[in-house]
């Protein structure tokens, strides 16, 4: 906790400024998924929708102890970490929607998309096969002697594949500055956490690579930055990899054609109540004297940003067929 | 008789099997109570029980290797990649392990990979792959790539009582797109036998998969409009290829065009077309033509998607320019 | 400790019978590796010849916690689990030499080959990637009732791959009769342990997945085998794997064309003092009154049987080029 | 001008690139104090230091991986595989990462994986294989293959060079029993581009790599015994292919051979032939002819290796025949 000029005290060290640029990137991380649906249901999208609702503080928390000059490679829950390292709503959205304007040009959907100037580099579909690759860019980071941190994210299914052990061990033996948090949201598609793996913690994994392992509150944002600041700071000062294992739900399906009906009513409910954005808000009112007025401007922002958005989306055109085939080498 | 879509019958294919021969077994994600990504196994857990019904790890490489070592001790397991596109994590496993035992040990591998293939779904370039010609390339593995549902049915229990790694291509495209006429009773469709589903005197196509029906509808369209007939050839199985039937209908026609979604270069057509030329040189009156999808990753957005995959009147603009060579 | 009609204690509950047999194993293992090397000394071998001088304790004292129902997947410098699950020496050297009459026709060498009546399924040469294989044996097994356990192998640096990952977690969440052992000898070809580990322990990976591990001195025979037959029994009651890593040192180069020179001289010297064989024999001496003629028949009888096995293996003939195309594909 | 082993040569164009451009690195297996399995970075970890010859952890997956983001981030690694056979373990990063990320991301992947590859060693079937079938068929590969020593120095130089990922084939039968004049001075061969080895009129013959000097061996007995005279075709890059070269000497010879030690089935000589056959169709006197490996994993014990890859014997014959055709 930290005081500021008033002597209030404040968790994690934020400013109450900072504290409101969390709520607002949790809100926004909703409201962008809420929008994606909607488009979904319109028939609008192209492909599948896939949202992070129950993951929020998770990505926001953890990319929020980012500086600039980290390197951020998300999965697909993680629209909320996207934003927090700077991604414009357009790009997002121009990306959802397969627009010629779009970061990939259409030949890419989703989160899968490289943003090189935000040190943004998006994910495949193929799970776990991201790690080597941040592993990877944290070698060369080193190497640039750029004095970044690579935040890589992977789920509690993904984390499965022998890609998660080749890159993190890598990374382990190299000492690189390399971030890993397992999203654990109990579910892989229809697969619970406990057909997954037999161990209760997934963070226990780290022992096995010789390097700390943490296992947190992902619905509590505070806890889930001060925890990933600690990683990054221990990664920039050239001390290596931690495992962060980050406990929450993925409360829709697993894409918006899946109804989640394997999903237990109780378990679902149970967490609805830890849910991340209603926590943190109520943190700020009892704490931080929120008020009505700033959740309601804050949601006008919002609502305004993203409609602003979609709209530039739509209006943006489809790829024209013609530079389908280019571009398959570089020049 | 029962209509069935394309899934529905691949689907029975394996519930017959199940109920006949205790060693078989499914293994793969998400297969149990939600009945996989393509729904394919629904049901199938609670009528065959978790013993038999395995909803796996998130481990392609462990799905397939585990799939070796349970069928080295006589089961048949029949494992399923969500998507095509991520055999690539299990591909050690399959060309290393699976197609080099039977040589090496003199020991069967009977099992079956069953891989959702293909595009024209809008899934960009991790879910719109076509795997076939790495497989095709390694010897010890045979692949199936059924076009209807009649033989999805056929082929797959025809792959479950076949005693080595089978590769079984199911066409997403055609998944619910397609129904047909499915026997009830036990039948095969041997693996390594091709059918003529069209008859023509002009040219012949030779396809597999989705293209089989894109390839039919230009054969309709071309036959209305130009009064050019072509022969069509469903492969339905690409390892082993039948190469009589082929021979057989090149033969006849002299012209041959061979159509698959998968990329052009270094596609199972390369290998086709190369064989038909070199075993019927003598009886053809073109060279051997080829269509296959434009060598770049499947891209995301539906005007680029089309582009890239062969269509309908990229197939019939080949059908035709052949047989006015 | 038991006690035998004599009222004699015997270590790990063995009779002196039973010590005898492992002794007879442990030095039949290493005048095997010798033989080998003469072999491709004089130019008669085909391809490489690899060696588990140094490992004989790790190889002979796992295996024989085995019965003969359970399977054994062994790996490269495993030959003292070969024989004690009962392989014959002429089966051996007819693998070493390419022969027609090898288990394998002369199509793969080495411990490459499969022997069902036996339950031995040998390695591939590409690493880790008959973890999951032994994996889908251990779940085969189980299916047909056996009652049977798969013990499987690993080195310090195969246990990098991915395959150990997912072959392992996947046995640990369905609780398979499964244990793996690696064989942590200091090296994988030139790279020594702590360039493939940060963790000091590589049983540490075991809690990852939710499974017992243990760090075992490999040199000591019987430890080897105590540990080993409490995981065979562990997966027997259908309780689920176990890891043991298996301390010990590759005593000769990564193959008998490397010679090592890049292990300090002073390691080499270290592990020597704690030579498998050796030891073991102190202790039979000690404790159990081996005698001088003992050691000396025991030397014949592996000598006789090793050259017997030799001459057979140099008589039978190359395989027949006209066999090479057949039977890729089973009928 | 030095006379050097196909491996020195391969060797120093790795050592001037690093010696000219700081972002150059090496990542394997036991290539720093050990040199390399093959020896080929003998010496590089003294001169260069830890930190751009990376011993790594035993991981293809991640060796590959790892190239592939610090590509991303502007270095040029060069990774090696210990042995050819075991890139099938960092294959899924080659096909799903290296390969489609500059079309989706516009990006370059300046990247080079070094794959000692193929047999003639009595390796058998897990250090023998040729896996370049594999990557000919993946939009976003390069592929390059040199035969001699000047071609292993400047096409690892315009390897690590291009800003995409190029496959580097090392044909370890070469590695030292080929010797050859090596250009001291800077100098890169040009992906793409093939070489005339030897220049004949009655036909042609399409190769690369260990099979180019059974080829010239075949063709210069063929020229002795039969008087019959054959254009050699080194094709030193498989993805590009030369396609112009291809097309000239077959035009000129009306007959062409493709050889090469990978299996024949699905290889890339079938690709050669079908499109040859394609461009050519009016100019060819005899089908296109091909020579691989049988469809066969390759054997351990020597006699039956022999029988399963190509020969120089063999070569001879096809060679012959297609000539009288
Ligand atoms: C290698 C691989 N196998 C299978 C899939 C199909 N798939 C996509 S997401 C998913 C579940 C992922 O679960 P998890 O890693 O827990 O992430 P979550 O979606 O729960 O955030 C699966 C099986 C894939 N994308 N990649
Ligand atoms: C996947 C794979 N990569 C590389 C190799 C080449 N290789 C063979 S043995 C070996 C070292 C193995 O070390 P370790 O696993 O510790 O076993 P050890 O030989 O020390 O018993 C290497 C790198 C291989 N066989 N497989
Ligand atoms: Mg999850
Ligand atoms: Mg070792």
């Amino acid at each position: 906790m930290q005081k500021d000029e008033t002597g209030q005290k404040h968790p994690a060290g934020l400013t109450r400024e900072q504290l409101l640029e969390l709520y607002y990137y949790l809100r926004l991380t909703r409201a962008c998924d809420d929008a994606i649906l909607r488009l979904y249901k319109q028939g609008k999208m192209v492909g599948g929708a896939y949202t992070g609702n129950g993951n929020e503080a998770t990505a926001v928390g953890s990319s929020y102890a980012l500086r600039r000059e980290d390197y951020l490679f998300p999965m697909h829950r993680d629209l909320g970490a996207h934003l927090v390292k700077g991604q414009s709503l357009r790009n997002i959205f121009f990306q959802q929607l397969g627009r010629a304007g779009s970061l990939t040009r259409g030949r890419d959907g989703t989160g899968h998309y490289a943003d090189p100037e935000l040190r943004i580099y998006g994910n495949v579909s193929h799970l776990a096969a991201m790690i080597p690759v941040a592993v990877g860019a944290a070698l060369a980071s080193r190497m640039k002697k750029q004095n970044a941190v690579v935040l890589n994210y992977i789920g509690d299914g993904g984390c499965n594949v022998g890609d998660f052990h080749e890159g993190l061990n890598m990374a382990a033996v190299m000492k690189l500055p390399f971030v890993l948090i397992v999203e654990n949201n109990q579910f892989a598609y229809s697969t619970p956490v406990a057909r997954q793996h037999a161990a209760a913690r997934i963070s226990d994994r780290a022992a096995g690579y010789g390097i700390p392992g943490f296992t947190i509150d992902g619905t509590d944002v505070l806890q889930v930055f001060e925890t990933t600041r600690t990683a990054v700071e221990r990664a920039r000062r050239g001390e290596g990899p931690t495992l962060i294992e980050s406990v929450t739900m993925r409360m829709h399906g697993h894409s918006a054609s899946d109804d989640a009906s394997y999903v237990p009513g109780d378990l679902l409910e149970s967490w609805r109540s830890k849910d991340p954005l209603a926590r943190f808000e109520a943190v700020l009112v009892s704490g931080y004297s929120l008020t009505t007025a700033e959740k309601e401007s804050t949601g006008q922002r919002i609502h305004d940003e993203i409609e602003e958005a979609i709209h530039a989306a739509m209006e943006d055109p489809a790829p024209l067929p013609e530079t389908a085939t280019e571009g398959v080498y570089a020049l | 008789m029962a209509t069935m879509t394309y899934i529905e019958a691949l689907a029975r294919g394996m519930w017959e099997e199940m109920e006949r021969d205790p060693s078989v077994f499914l293994i793969g994600e998400d297969i149990g109570a939600y009945g996989g990504a393509f729904k394919a196994t629904k049901g199938f857990l609670e009528h065959f029980g978790e013993e038999r019904v395995i909803d796996s790890t998130l481990s392609e490489a462990a799905i397939v290797g585990a799939s070796v070592g349970a069928a080295l001790l006589g089961m048949r397991p029949v494992a399923e990649m969500q998507f095509a596109d991520f055999v690539t994590c299990g591909f050690n496993q399959l060309v290393v392990n699976a197609a080099k035992t039977h040589y090496r040990w003199h020991l069967p591998v009977p099992m079956v990979v069953r891989l959702p293939t293909g595009g024209y779904i809008h899934g960009g370039p991790y879910h719109s792959e076509s795997p076939e010609a790495w497989f095709f390339h390694v010897p010890g593995l045979k692949i199936v790539a059924p076009s209807t549902p009649h033989d999805a049915k056929g082929l797959m229990k025809a792959a479950i009582r076949d005693n080595n790694p089978v590769i079984f291509l199911e066409f997403k495209y055609l998944d619910r797109r397609m129904k047909g006429d499915v026997p009830e009773e036990d039948y095969t469709v041997p693996i390594g036998k091709g059918v003529v589903r069209r008859e023509g005197s002009d040219l012949a196509v030779l396809t597999y998969g989705s293209t089989v029906h894109f390839a039919l509808d230009a054969a309709e369209r071309l036959s209305k409009q130009e009064g050019i007939e072509a022969s069509i050839v469903d492969l339905r199985s690409l390892a082993p290829l039948d190469k009589e039937l082929i021979r057989d209908v090149v033969r006849q026609t002299g012209k041959a065009l061979v159509v698959h979604e998968d990329h052009l270069t270094g596609g199972v057509g390369a290998e086709i077309a190369a064989w038909i030329t070199e075993d019927s040189f003598q009886a053809l009156d073109a060279p051997v033509r080829r269509i296959g999808a434009a060598d770049v990753p499947i891209p995301f957005a539906p005007p680029l998607e089309e582009v890239v995959l062969p269509t309908t009147a990229g197939i019939f603009k080949a059908m035709h320019d052949l047989a006015r060579y």
